[in-house]
């Protein structure tokens, strides 16, 4: 049993904390939401110039090979930053995807890139059901000679907008597959808007797409990766949460002790206090889920993940949703201001919570594990 | 004990269901029924169609050309209206100002400024919070010093709800400052177009723009919009606090906005289940359905109190607790109902007319931005932390 | 629309409360409860005397004929002495059930003696899985000759060992039916002990216990008779509720107010002060809903009526588990003891969370009404 | 990072489990398991075998014949013994007082008083709280006077657990008036058959006498039975408030009740369907088994913090609030589970050996009495707003 990170590690949540708090501060991240595209082309090229793109590339890809408590730790400095760049979607996800299932041509063609900050790949996975059935896919792709014609839409995709490409899952003759997709090839369309919390998504409508062979990644029936690459970015998605909960947090308890009323600091009335207890509370456990989360993130029995992930995502959603309504409670109408940061983190809580599946979800799985 | 109306409020129901029916704007409503924003027209449009009723000052007495209703009434009234989707009526001129000019104003001002209110011709607002006073409303450091037959006044309020629209403000204004806080404030009228009025939005998070910052710089005000005695403001600030109690919970806003969570649960699926059907979610559902059932008969005993002149207990407190708690557990049912889908956020797909690509079912657009918007229930109109002050004091009495 | 109770509810509720605080103080209560019997004679022909056990009986049976309404008032005054001896039971359900069902010879025979205070009667409903359906009775009345052989377990019978006389319902051919069973028929067997609340209950085992004819109440199928006498049972048990709920919130109140810590009274600490507020907002919707089951306690469409009900139960037992556990929270060590009236009340307040089915329960049953 | 123990520790945790299949007495074991109240002798049986196994003083250093177990392996005792239906350690001698003579008494001290403790042949009880004083420890009334060679005690104690079986007592008491409340506090070792001490029962709401008053009344100490120096002795107290952390959140005990509550809802049906089929239950049971996985591995990170002597945050406090607030949970849902079996509550059937006609399932017998019995939970050690406080002041700092 041991807590504690190695010097790696600490060096690498050190490299992504600086470089958050000074290349990511409240002015800049206004200034990316508001921009046109949404992101920050200069912050991606600075996450790949630290390396930070190359995480979860296997090493003979050029990549760290970093496993999920590494992860977890990018995730949670950037969590704390609010980062809208597409980092779960590419540098998580899709790396994962790719690493696990494509072949070594297609894994050259684009890893590569994606570490370098060239490329950047949207995870097109859910659907208008998905929320509460990873593998409920409807959208088809049909062979058709050296080929395959994708139909489908997939709903509310991070980033599609800002990817070059989407790893798109189909259901195909013999299970489900995913495909590379440039995101101008003919037939795909995409319906964008912002997100509650300042990221791009968009609906990606596929009509006759047609793709070859050589965008396929893997053969055979890819559920199991596809149900692996979800969960670690379930166990990611944590990580991220417990930046921005320790964030709302900190932010809150020093706004508690310095704003005052009635001649004191909010601080020192009780009720208040007591409530920001309660929300310690929610962060250290949402800490330890999220620590086993990232322990249980590489089991390969897929239901035993699946029952701690869920866990996880319960204790975790539930900390998102009083935190994040406590936080802004406890900062009164300074709270409701787009001119704070606190409500910048309610949202992102709010929308976390919704992602993967939100509580009630997860603990409707995990109750269904109870009888068994 | 009879928990129904009487024959005559039931007929008197009717007859506003029935006036609802024919005057209340369908676009307004189509607003209000699918939590579209509103816009100051749409106000308005709802006032005046009030007003040429004779229905202008629910709240008002006759003499003042109101309707002359009993608590009862316009608590029908009220809830008649949120639940066929009217827009609620902008408080800051009809219940708020309205009622100390009533009670406190002199015979000109009331026959100045009450008439334009119940017209819908002129809009109000609220000058009461500065910056960083929160719910210390009698921290007042807006000062206004005589000079001849005018205030000079100057100071900043903030938290002004739809300011942008106000053709006048209230405000509470310190008009001694050696006094102790609660003595030395007035309470004045002061146009909006005076010379040194500025208003700055201030955006929520939800990327409205209902508030405001009004900074006030040597604005001169004269005398006769003094409203009372010079340094008796807090007394006229404090009749109001504790006069509006009818409508205080949004029964009526609530059950509407009920009616629409089961639509929404009706029409998502988990497993394959309607979501009203799920389980977990109807048992939510049906939580938050029992509390308002549980609230409207607490809001009901309130009014019959107030019928029979019993004293005013820590009801409204509750009544307003409860009200908000239940409002904002609505929507949030709401989002959860709608799951993924309430992440996307285009405040143009918020829009009655609005005919983008906007890929998501009508029901699911405008479920977060309320939920964001909801969050200033719990914190405005006295935090419900000072609402559970208030209750302690009056039952523990420390 | 009228909150305002008559003048002669009010002097109800005046005379049963000013029975309760002269005849039913701590230590007598104490006493009764710790008795041979578990009530007390006195007592109950107090209540004989002063009216109240006749109450529900008609006024052509010589008794008030009263409603749900004065039925509430009565056992909300009952409920703040934490009245132990069996009004529900005998004064209120089984009383219903008679004036409901019975021939006029059966009304003559029982009602008199039971409004006198001669003869107390149990309502023997309940079975092992009753908790959740009220209809589930597998107690089953076979006819033999003129008349019927039951057999069959019911549980949780309060008073049972107190009563003359048990109504137990029963399956017969053409339905549910009600009997009249003597308590010492042969046949009948009782495993009496104390209920956690201090009134006296019993397991009773019925074989082969023979019953004439004469002891059948009404004809045909009598479920909806005894729905309607359950329901009355639970709005009056709301009722209960009230009275030892504001009983639980008025002590604490005084307690906080008078019990010093660190040089204060308790009752200045704002998280307290804020934990008193929701009591009582507890204590008021719960009021509001009690209200609420007596003006529905008499509604002809059973469905609509039990909807009622189960929300009523819902906010009552709610109001029963927080009021209950955060009385004993602030009293603090002193709570827990069996030396104050406020574990006492924290007992009876759990037992009625539990009685005719609990707030879970409920909830799950008005759920379902949902959707139809 | 690693949430498993080591091979080490796992080996240990085998070691101590098959020590339990072959030594924990199974009558106690039944008595654990099944909720039955346990009585003076069970607690016994169990500290003699464990002395005997060598494994006495499993929070003591070797040097005073303890175990010298680290944290963990403390931990991993703690909770497979909670699992195996092993008694709670009586804490009072083993966990308090030894402290406190190992840390601040004396070589003849030590001598005299650790081994009885060790040996489970001497009981130990607490005199701490006192009427009226609450979570305010520090508010001693209880006066020592010096007389000779020989301190004269009067006072009372109150909430003395388990003080009817006990051979000794270890009080603080006032020995200066004049100082600050903390101040002229000493800590004293009283023999419980001095001349003057009467015992009184405590009845709780659940029937037990698990707490007593004590008064003591002229009683005579020897100064030899001070420990270390007079009125130092809130320093020594504090210092044990601070030392236990180790099983403060009861893990081991919350799996076995989980574990339990979960053989209760397989048994019990709603709708014909097992209670923990029941959407709405088996999601409240969900909900307290996520809860406790979390706490679990929130109580192994302060278990590794300690490890690393990490400076102690609020780790203890937040150990404390959810676990009790899990233990409660948990008998509540057993209560939950048995419906209306929750209400007979006859003291006798809750017996092991118990042979009358009580009519209800082994099961149904004991959580209404462990309900009742476990609201002292948030209460004792420092009720749980004490908790809150502590946590809020170390965050904020105020």
């Amino acid at each position: 049993m041991d807590f504690s990170f190695t010097e790696e590690q600490n060096m690498l949540v050190d490299t992504a904390e600086r470089f958050v708090s000074k290349e990511y501060g409240f002015e800049t991240r206004n200034r990316i939401i508001a921009s046109e595209t949404g992101m920050s082309e200069t912050v991606w090229q600075g996450l790949a110039d630290l390396g930070l793109l190359a995480l979860l590339v296997p090493e003979e890809d050029g990549g760290l090979n970093a496993g999920p408590v590494e992860t977890m730790l990018v995730m949670s400095a950037l969590g704390k930053g609010l980062l809208v760049e597409p980092y779960l979607a590419s540098a998580v996800m899709s790396t994962r995807a790719i690493a696990t299932l494509a072949s070594p041509d297609q894994r050259g063609e684009w890893l590569e890139r994606m570490l370098g900050g060239e490329l950047i790949v949207a995870f097109a996975h859910d659907e208008l059901g998905t929320r509460h059935e990873p593998l409920a896919i409807e959208t088809r792709a049909t062979r058709i000679g050296a080929g395959y014609l994708l139909d489908g839409r997939k709903s509310v995709i991070r980033h599609a907008s800002q990817a070059g490409m989407l790893l798109v899952s189909a259901l195909v003759e013999d299970g489900v597959a995913l495909f590379a997709l440039d995101r101008d090839t003919p037939g795909v369309r995409l319906a964008g808007y912002p997100s509650v919390d300042g990221a791009r998504a968009a609906d990606v409508f596929l009509e006759q797409v047609y793709l070859p062979e050589s965008r396929r990644l893997g053969q055979g029936d890819a559920s199991d990766a596809l149900l692996a690459v979800l969960d670690t970015g379930l166990a990611a998605l944590c990580g991220e949460a417990l930046g921005v909960l320790q964030r709302s947090l900190d932010t809150t308890i020093e706004y508690a002790r310095t704003r005052k009323q009635f001649g004191v600091p909010i601080g020192k009335f009780q009720a208040l206090q007591h409530r920001m207890a309660d929300m310690l509370i929610h962060v250290e456990q949402a800490r330890s889920m999220t620590y086993l989360a990232a322990v249980r993130a590489l089991d390969g029995d897929a239901a035993r993940r699946a029952t701690a992930l869920s866990a996880a995502k319960v204790v975790v959603g539930e900390a998102c949703r009083f935190v994040g309504q406590q936080a802004v409670q406890i900062h009164g109408g300074m709270g409701v201001t787009d001119e704070l940061d606190i409500s910048h983190c309610f949202k992102r809580l709010f929308a976390i919570e919704k992602t993967f599946g939100s509580t009630l979800d997860h603990l409707d799985h995990y109750r269904r594990t109870l009888a068994a | 004990m009879d928990l129904n109306f009487t024959t005559e409020d039931q007929a008197f129901r009717e007859e506003v269901r029935s006036f609802l029916r024919d005057h209340l704007p369908s676009e307004v409503r189509h607003k209000v029924l699918n939590g579209l924003p509103l816009e100051r027209d749409d106000y308005l449009a709802w006032q005046h169609a009030l007003h040429a009723r004779g229905w202008g000052g629910p709240s008002w007495p006759a003499e003042f050309g109101g309707t002359g209703w009993t608590a009862v009434e316009q608590y029908i009234f009220d809830e008649a209206c949120a639940e066929a989707g009217a827009p609620r009526l902008v408080p800051f001129g009809l219940k708020m100002v309205a009622t100390v000019i009533m009670a406190f104003g002199n015979k000109t001002q009331q026959e100045r400024f009450l008439p334009p209110i119940l017209a819908g011709t002129e809009w109000w607002c609220q000058g009461y919070s500065e910056p960083g006073a929160g719910s210390d409303l009698a921290s007042v450091k807006t000062r206004a010093v005589r000079d001849g037959d005018h205030y000079v006044v100057n100071g900043q309020k903030t938290w002004t709800t739809l300011g942008q629209y106000a053709d006048w403000i209230f405000c509470l204004v310190r008009t001694d400052a050696d006094a102790k806080p609660q003595r030395g404030i007035s309470f004045l009228l002061i146009d909006m177009k005076s010379p040194g009025i500025t208003v700055r939005p201030i955006i929520t998070m939800d990327g409205s723009h209902e508030v405001n910052e009004v900074w006030l710089e040597d604005v001169r005000v004269p005398v006769e919009n003094l409203i009372g005695e010079e340094n008796r403001g807090w007394t006229y600030a404090k009749f109001l606090l504790g006069h509006e109690r009818t409508n205080i919970a949004g029964i009526g806003t609530a059950k509407r906005e009920l009616a629409r969570l089961k639509r929404i649960a009706a029409s998502e699926t988990r497993h394959g289940l309607p979501l009203l059907e799920d389980p977990l979610f109807s048992a939510e559902v049906a939580r938050v359905e029992i509390e308002l059932m549980a609230l409207e008969i607490t809001n009901l005993r309130v009014l019959s109190a107030e019928a029979e002149n019993k004293a005013p207990g820590p009801e409204a407190s509750i009544l307003k607790i409860k009200g908000s708690e239940i409002q904002q557990r609505l929507l949030e049912l709401m989002t959860e109902a709608i799951g993924p889908h309430a992440l996307p956020f285009d405040r143009d797909a918020m829009t009655a007319g609005y005919q983008g690509d906007y890929p998501l079912d009508a029901y699911a657009r405008t479920p977060t931005w309320q939920y964001l918007n909801l969050r200033k229930l719990t914190i405005y109109g006295g935090s419900n932390e000072i609402q559970r002050n208030i209750i302690s004091q009056m039952i523990l009495g420390l």
